[in-house]
């Protein structure tokens, strides 16, 4: 047989199982390059080498209670990053539109709240407390539900059909609007948010653990917990109602979905205000944590790199790519970073997101993109 | 209407394939040149210069090089400040190491070190396309606006951790630096902008353009001609972030005069950009000079427009407002015409063109 | 008389250049770098000087002389508006042959009687298409040695023994003109051209029979055209767009002779479809056309501005408006008032500017309409706008040129005043006849059609009937001498009269009026599909076809109109009165060239039509509501087939003739 | 009429060998175990019930998909990787079934595409426009105006494609071909969705480029008469499998074809 004929021979692994396999090999090789380098003193503990690749490993063996600490504050974070991503999700799913203002509703979401809250305490008279609260989120919830109706009639219906990046420009148009209105209304300081207004615990927990302590704040916590429960939640209205099967018809097909007897229009406004009511439950959350204000808005873009983890239209995709994305910048920042001079979290994320994106261009629970001739 | 063109017959390729086929049109430019290098510096106040003509013409290359990765070649990017604060660090960094230099040429080079920047950053855009690559672009913005902040080096371990930019002379008239004539300034940038506008539009109108075209329209059949993906995408990065960086430069030597790290070329501004070249129109070069025009003029219109016909609103609000509105007129202008500006423009010059025909 | 030196000679030339290629070898010396051709290929306008078209012409003429072309030879040229086709007819004219220019949408049947009746011993043809057509029946041509191409798309194989290209004629000829033998022998025969030798022979489409070969002299052409030329103050600087079949006289005069004669530059467009967008690129200065071109363009205007917007559409018609008022005054220099004239330019700049850039009509001096007469309405529309639209009144037989008219003396309604050198009189019968230096030699080969025709003092019996309007002193034409008729009731009936009253309406685009020897006028109409079919559009009117349209009752109701506002019309004028139009149909199929209905210059057979459709016309004049009609028809690929028609007929009321006019016709 | 005759033909040297070719997604097979050449100057036909492989077959020729088993042989060599480009570059031009021109570029833009491999001035001179790379354009653009002239598209010269109808869009996809001067044109159902006379003239513009460029041409076609009148030898596609091959009249006197087309057995 000549040589031609080797290429024609059915391959025994498919291409990406191959690169799997490979990039597994090489890897295996360093690590035991490193390990035989270190243990014969090729390698000091100055090079530059060792800092990267052997000392923050060292680190992390020797104090594990700092390890754990980062990484259950890189999976709070992780979460409410998801949170954000779901929104976007939702909206993308359902209206192929690339929703950049998600992270701002959330910021607007939690203004909006805080704003009321505000209004009824001080200028109604309502007493502080729980109930004016649940007013107050009342309120926020019927201003979303407003936004919702708004954006779906003043901004997609006359662009339907257009071209993604003509939808991603008028949402970003939307983000803009959005920020002018909210500092115009709300005024651009910073707000407190009502955390324990809202029954929501205060507080933290030190836990022994591997001769050290880690210190758990109780919002987290709740904060992981809600987070927990509204995806259930939403799990069971896509799975189980009428509305989210529709939903769900939207996108596979747009004619599916009319079939079903929904109209687009009114699809969009129920999506929207998921989005929004998701938008609010991750404002409540990220404002109890640091203060409420516009400056929430380059954390909110940390949503995007989460989605091209997980990809524009998967649920369990955002939830995941948001986790990755949380423990790996809080790692890369504690470890790595001083390295580099420190703050590597703004642009870690992306990074992370890009190295997934070359060996998965549609995320890791995207579809696989055919594309056809 | 006026554009009559009975009797404009073309006897070579060469005339037939000129960017201005139409008389009226090469005088309207000739025309427009004339007034931007006369008439403005002449009559122009310095306010006019100074908080419309120099941001306009700094930000215009940067909206010509996203026209060009994003309007012809069809590449998403939102790192377009990044790559413009490529270019004014990399100004700032030759021109305080080598003083000597003619300022003009280090604006010029800089735009090759965020050339460089573009490609290596445009690489992902082999496997990722659309929207997947606009956010991924992100990663360019957010890692460039950092290094300016983190590595001092780059603004001279200044304590501020600004840069100021030193006075630099061209045949002795000072260009840049708090001396420099406001006209002088803006004779050179207008002079950047109009020969940079002339080769991108050599650029557009050959083969190099077509390729472009072809892989944003449609890549599999321009692979089928032979166009090397890749290669083109990363030639449309190259050059789309030589602009930016020209542009940044521009932007901080001649109409800024000093920048703060990392705060100039921040993610908004990246976002205006691209703002600028979908409201002016994709793939148009006159669509990126109506595009920066407008995103240049209307906050200074709202801020001092607003007040003179007696709507009076205090700074503070101003800027609120401004936001608003930029955000909605955005909203308003994709409804009314997708395309954008030059689309307007185009159709316009056709319906003057058949004038009094519909069509 | 308009006052002009009848024998002043264009620049440079002299009694010495009695024939072409003696023109053109002036031409290459006076206007050597003047450019004397142009044609858009391969998208851009290629430009040949006089010395170009010189040298091209006399490479080819050697090329010829080695394929063996003889004085005297006839050549066939079959093809469009091409550069090298006009080449050719200098090329044979400078050896003493004579192009004989044929229509080249004639099919081969029609294209073999004239090659044959012409005795062609080569023919020079623009495609594959002529070249197929040519030998499909070259069985019938004997004499036919050589076949010359220019596009030699699609003829690779075939067998080059008798075919050639005309690139290499011209190769061949340019190898011979380095022999100076035969070189000098080229020159020696276009020393020995004379005047008086034929240059060309033209068939005539003719309303019946077998077309007649028109044989017109060097000196007819010649003469002919300088003084259209000296009439017009014509010069060397003038553009023309050659876009009219070549076979036809006026092409011949206009983008061939006079262009040799005044050293003018011809265009020929890039193909059939872009003739529109080419006529504006170039921006001709000279312009000739029948009137269905202008009609045409007139009538897409007005579709089109039916889409405008209301604004628009008001400013248009009031700027029409304006200058249906003033334009044809202003620019025939009589005084005007300020105001008008002030509203008369603000509708330049808005109105008449644009639209004569649309027609490409901006750069235009003198235009001419001729071949037909020319709907009054649509001729005051162009002059209005200030393009100075002229009637020419012409034949084959005259060179062109009888009666035309000069600048500042136009009307409508009249064909102007005989041209320089032309006598014109009126026989008894009412039938035009007309003598001068263009009178055609004869019919070739048909000696008793010649003596019909020309009397032995060379007076040519034109067929035509007119008068010499008292007003104007212009010649007014009613139509074919021998088409004028009479009811039976002895009324006059001028088919052609009513026929153009009928046209000039958008909607109606052919109508074929009857009543000799019958007791009152019918009529067939062909609706205008275009025109129509935009009515159709806006009125969401559907249709699948013409003969669904043209049966469809709102249309009909929107012809009758027509039909009775022409019938009003007639009853206005005293001769005519007797003449109203009592039936009328509209016809399930369009009058087509290809079934022999109208002439290949688009004119109705009216003889054959009554023939064809003789049931139609019975059931016109029998009373019954309705009529039924089998026709064969050939369609554009050469099949045939068959249409089936029933159509209706539609009863006119006949109205009182005026009062007013039976006064004045009484004084 | 058409330069090479049937014996010719079959006599004639072999551009274009396909040898047992199969290809599969996941677990679907588009093709399995086809073989057949295509010889120089032939017009050769590929047809086949929808479904049957054929645009699978083309996009195996020209690199799009990489067989999963067999071969096939250009001009004498086998790239097995070979990408879309290189396949261009080595004299591959192709069409498509549902037009793939660049929309929003003019005809005349969309055929000078079709010259990029020929041009070689590089960025330098573009970045100049005038001088060595206009002259260049000045060329290109006179061999793509023949080729406008060819396809009588000249008054659609300047018109964006996205305008034209779908008739003129073909045919303007088709000069963009043809303006890479290929040795093999592939064409996909080059006249799918015509009406008669579109037809014809697509027919036409086949056998003349055929006849004068001597391009050799594999085409799909469901037209049986077309197919029949174009074509020098047909191969017939069923389900991924060759059922015939052979001249027309061979063909159409196929038991196997004369079923799969008249549905005998399904």
């Amino acid at each position: 047989m000549t040589d031609a004929t080797l290429a024609t021979r059915k391959p025994f692994l498919s291409e990406g199982q191959r690169n799997g396999l490979i990039a597994g090999g090489v890897l295996a090789l360093f690590i035991a390059a490193l390990v035989v380098a270190t243990q014969t003193g090729t390698i000091t503990r100055n090079d530059w080498i060792y800092k990267i690749f052997v000392d923050p490993f060292v680190s992390m063996v020797d104090m594990p209670d700092l390890l754990v600490q980062t990484v259950w504050e890189g999976f709070v974070a992780g979460v409410l990053y998801s949170l954000i991503a779901l929104g976007f999700v939702l909206i993308f799913k359902a209206s192929g539109v690339f929703n950049f203002a998600q992270g701002i509703m959330v910021v607007f979401a939690a203004l909006s709240l805080v704003g009321f809250y505000e209004f009824l305490t001080l200028t109604m008279g309502l007493p502080p407390g729980f109930v004016a609260a649940i007013v107050a989120m009342a309120g926020a919830l019927g201003i979303m539900f407003v936004l919702a109706v708004a954006v779906e009639r003043i901004v997609l219906r006359p662009l339907v059909n257009q071209p993604d990046i003509i939808m991603l420009m008028a949402t970003v148009g939307l983000t803009y609007f959005l920020i002018g209105f909210g500092e115009y209304i709300f005024g651009g300081s910073p707000k407190v948010m009502i955390t324990s207004q809202l029954g929501l615990p205060t507080g933290s927990t030190m836990l022994d653990f591997a001769g050290g302590r880690i210190n758990i704040q109780h919002l987290d916590v709740a904060a992981a917990v809600i987070a927990a429960v509204m995806i259930g939640v939403l799990g069971f209205f896509f799975q189980y109602t009428r509305i989210g099967r529709a939903l769900r018809a939207v996108a596979d097909s747009h004619k599916a979905a009319l079939s079903v007897g929904i109209s687009l229009n009114q699809i969009w406004v129920i999506v929207w205000f998921t989005a929004g009511i998701v938008a609010l439950l991750t404002g409540i959350m990220w404002g109890a944590r640091s203060d409420v204000s516009f400056a929430l808005e380059i954390i909110a873009l940390k949503a995007l790199p989460v989605l091209i983890v997980g990809g524009f239209t998967s649920i369990p995709g955002a939830i995941v790519g948001g986790l990755i994305i949380g423990v790996g910048e809080k790692l890369g920042e504690f470890y790595w970073g001083p390295l580099l001079g420190g703050g590597i979290e703004s642009w870690l994320a992306y990074i992370i997101a890009l190295m997934f994106l070359m060996f998965r261009p549609q995320g890791l629970f995207g579809e696989k993109i055919i594309e056809r001739i | 209407m006026f554009y009559r063109d009975a009797g404009q017959y073309k006897t070579t390729y060469q005339s037939d394939m000129a960017i201005f086929p139409l008389r009226q049109d090469r005088i309207g430019i000739l025309v427009i040149l004339a007034l931007a290098y006369v008439a403005v510096p002449l009559m122009a106040s310095d306010f006019i210069l100074k908080t419309i003509m120099l941001p306009f013409l700094a930000l215009v290359l940067a909206v010509v090089g996203l026209n060009i990765l994003t309007g012809y070649t069809g590449l998403i990017s939102l790192g377009t400040a990044g790559f413009m604060g490529v270019g004014a660090y990399a100004c700032y960094k030759l021109t305080t190491l080598f003083p000597e230099v003619n300022i003009l040429v280090w604006i010029l080079v800089s735009g090759f070190f965020s050339a460089a920047i573009g490609v290596v950053f445009g690489l992902p855009s082999l496997r990722i396309k659309g929207l997947y690559l606009a956010v991924a672009t992100l990663a360019a913005q957010f890692f460039l606006q950092w290094a300016f902040v983190r590595i001092p080096w780059l603004y001279n371990y200044n304590p501020s951790g600004a840069i100021e930019v030193p006075l630099r002379t061209v045949f002795g008239v000072p260009v840049t630096g708090p001396t420099a004539a406001i006209e002088v300034k803006y004779l050179i940038a207008l002079t950047f902008v109009v020969v940079l506008t002339w080769v991108a539009s050599n650029i557009v109108h050959g083969r190099i353009g077509r390729s472009w075209m072809a892989v944003r329209d449609m890549d599999i059949a321009a692979q089928l001609m032979g166009i090397k993906l890749l290669e083109t995408k990363l030639l449309a990065f190259a050059v789309s972030s030589f602009y930016c960086g020209v542009s940044g430069a521009l932007f901080v030597f001649i109409y800024l005069g000093g920048a703060e790290a990392g705060t100039e070329f921040g993610i908004r501004l990246s976002f205006i950009i691209l703002f600028a070249v979908i409201i002016g129109g994709l793939g148009s070069m006159i669509g990126s000079f109506f595009g920066a025009g407008f995103i240049v003029a209307l906050p200074t219109i709202l801020k001092f427009g607003l007040p003179a016909i007696g709507i009076a609103i205090t700074g503070a609000i101003a800027e609120k407002i401004v936001v608003m509105v930029i955000g909605a007129l955005t909203i308003f202008l994709l409804i009314v015409e997708p395309h954008g500006l030059a689309r307007l423009w185009q159709i316009a010059k056709q319906k003057l063109r058949v004038w009094p025909f519909p069509y | 008389m308009p006052v002009v030196d009848t024998h002043a000679e264009p620049r440079g030339a002299s009694a010495a250049q009695d024939t072409f290629p003696k023109f053109l070898a002036l031409n290459a010396t006076r206007f050597a770098d003047r450019p004397a051709m142009r044609h858009k290929d391969l998208g851009i306008w290629r430009t040949w000087t006089w010395r170009d078209v010189a040298v091209a012409v006399r490479a080819f003429a050697l090329g010829l002389g080695e394929l063996g072309l003889k004085r005297g030879d006839r050549v066939a040229i079959v093809g469009r508006n091409r550069p090298k086709l006009y080449w050719s007819m200098a090329a044979i004219q400078a050896w003493g042959g004579i192009p004989v220019p044929v229509y080249s949408d004639s099919v081969a049947d029609e294209m073999a009687y004239v090659l044959e009746h012409a005795g062609a011993s080569m023919a020079v043809v623009e495609d594959q298409e002529q070249v197929d057509k040519i030998l499909s029946v070259s069985d019938r041509l004997p004499h036919l040695t050589h076949l010359i191409y220019d596009e030699p798309r699609g003829l690779r194989d075939y067998d080059h023994s008798r075919l050639h290209a005309f690139e290499d004629v011209q190769a061949m000829g340019r190898k011979a003109g380095e022999d100076a033998a035969k070189a000098a022998a080229l020159e020696a025969a276009i020393a020995e051209g004379k005047g008086a030798d034929l240059a060309i022979i033209l068939y005539t489409s003719g309303t019946t029979g077998r077309p007649k070969g028109v044989m017109l002299s060097n000196d007819n052409v010649i003469i002919s055209a300088r003084n259209g030329g000296l009439f017009d103050h014509l010069t060397e600087t003038e553009e023309t767009i050659a876009y009219l079949p070549l076979a036809w006289v006026g092409d011949n005069i206009f983008s061939y002779a006079q262009s040799y004669v005044l050293g003018f530059c011809v265009n020929c467009p890039e193909s059939a479809e872009t003739t529109m967008e080419d006529r504006r690129e170039i921006g001709m200065s000279y312009a000739f056309a029948p009137p269905r071109v202008y009609e045409t363009l007139l009538t897409q205007t007005m579709v089109r501005m039916e889409d405008a917007g209301p604004l628009k559409k008001r400013m248009f018609h009031h700027f029409l408006g304006v200058a249906r008022q003033w334009g044809e005054k202003i620019l025939n220099k009589e005084p005007v008032p300020l105001t008008a004239r002030l509203q008369y330019a603000l509708g330049e700049v808005l109105v008449y500017g644009p639209l004569k850039n649309r027609f490409g009509f901006t750069n235009i001096r003198v235009g001419y309409t001729a071949g037909e007469a020319i709907g009054p309405e649509i001729f005051r529309f162009f002059r209005s706008l200030g393009i100075n639209l002229k009637q020419l009144y012409g034949q084959t037989e005259a060179s062109v040129y009888i009666t035309a008219q000069p600048d500042g003396e136009i009307y409508a309604d009249t064909v102007g005043k005989p041209n320089i050198d032309v006598e014109v009189k009126i026989d008894d019968n009412g039938e035009v006849l007309y003598r001068s230096p263009g009178v055609f030699v004869g019919y070739y080969k048909d000696p008793e059609k010649t003596a019909e025709t020309k009397t032995p003092d060379g007076w040519v019996r034109s067929g035509d009937a007119g008068f010499f309007d008292p007003k104007t002193g212009h010649l007014k034409i009613i139509d074919r001498a021998k088409d004028v008729g009479k009811l039976r009731s002895g009324a006059l009936f001028a088919p052609k009269y009513i026929e153009n009253k009928l046209k000039f309406y958008p909607n109606i685009k052919e109508a074929v009026a009857f009543g000799q020897d019958h007791d009152f006028v019918t009529c067939f109409l062909n609706i205008d599909l275009t025109a129509v079919g935009s009515w159709a559009e806006r009125n969401t009117v559907s249709y699948s076809s013409y003969q669904e349209l043209a049966g469809h009752p709102e249309v009909l109701k929107m012809i009758t109109a027509h039909v009775d506002a022409v019938n009003r019309s007639l009853a206005d004028e005293p001769m005519m009165a007797g003449s109203q139009i009592r039936r009328f149909l509209i016809l399930h199929k369009e009058l087509d060239a290809d079934d022999g209905e109208l002439t290949r210059t688009q004119k109705v057979r009216r003889g054959f039509i009554a023939d064809r459709y003789g049931p139609l016309v019975a059931a016109l004049y029998d009373g019954s509501p309705r009529g039924r009609i089998r026709t064969e028809v050939t369609f554009e690929d050469g099949r045939k087939g068959v249409i089936e028609g029933d159509v209706e007929i539609i009863d006119m009321p006949v109205h009182q003739a005026t009062g007013t006019a039976f006064r004045e016709a009484a004084e | 009429m058409r330069a090479p005759s049937p014996t010719d033909i079959a006599a004639g040297e072999v551009i274009l060998a396909v040898e047992n070719v199969s290809l599969g997604f996941g677990g679907v097979k588009a093709l399995t175990d086809v073989s057949f050449d295509i010889r120089k100057g032939e017009v050769r036909a590929i047809i086949g019930p929808n479904g049957a492989g054929k645009t699978s077959m083309l996009n195996c020729i020209n690199g799009f998909y990489h067989p999963t088993e067999g071969r096939i042989t250009f001009k004498g060599k086998t790239r097995p990787k070979m990408r879309p480009h290189e396949a261009a570059a080595g004299g591959i031009a192709r069409t498509f079934q549902n037009v793939a021109l660049f929309k929003g570029m003019s005809t005349l833009d969309n055929i000078m595409a079709g010259r990029t491999l020929k041009m070689k001035r590089g960025f330098f001179w573009h970045v100049l426009r005038y001088g060595p790379a206009m002259d260049e354009e000045i060329a290109h653009r006179r061999s793509v105006e023949e080729i406008i002239d060819f396809l009588e598209i000249q008054h659609i010269r300047k018109v964006p494609v996205g305008k034209l109808p779908y008739g003129l869009q073909k045919r303007v996809e088709l000069g963009r071909a043809l303006a890479m001067e290929p040795d093999v044109l592939l064409l996909d159902e080059p006249m799918a969705g015509m009406n008669l006379e579109e037809k014809e003239d697509m027919c036409r513009f086949i056998l003349d480029v055929s006849n004068q460029y001597g391009t050799t041409i594999a085409l799909i076609e469901h037209d049986m008469g077309v197919v029949m009148d174009l074509s020098d030898r047909v191969v017939v596609l069923e389900y991924g499998r060759k059922i015939a091959d052979g001249t027309p009249d061979e063909v159409k006197r196929d038991q196997r074809v004369i079923d799969a087309y008249l549905g005998v057995g399904h």
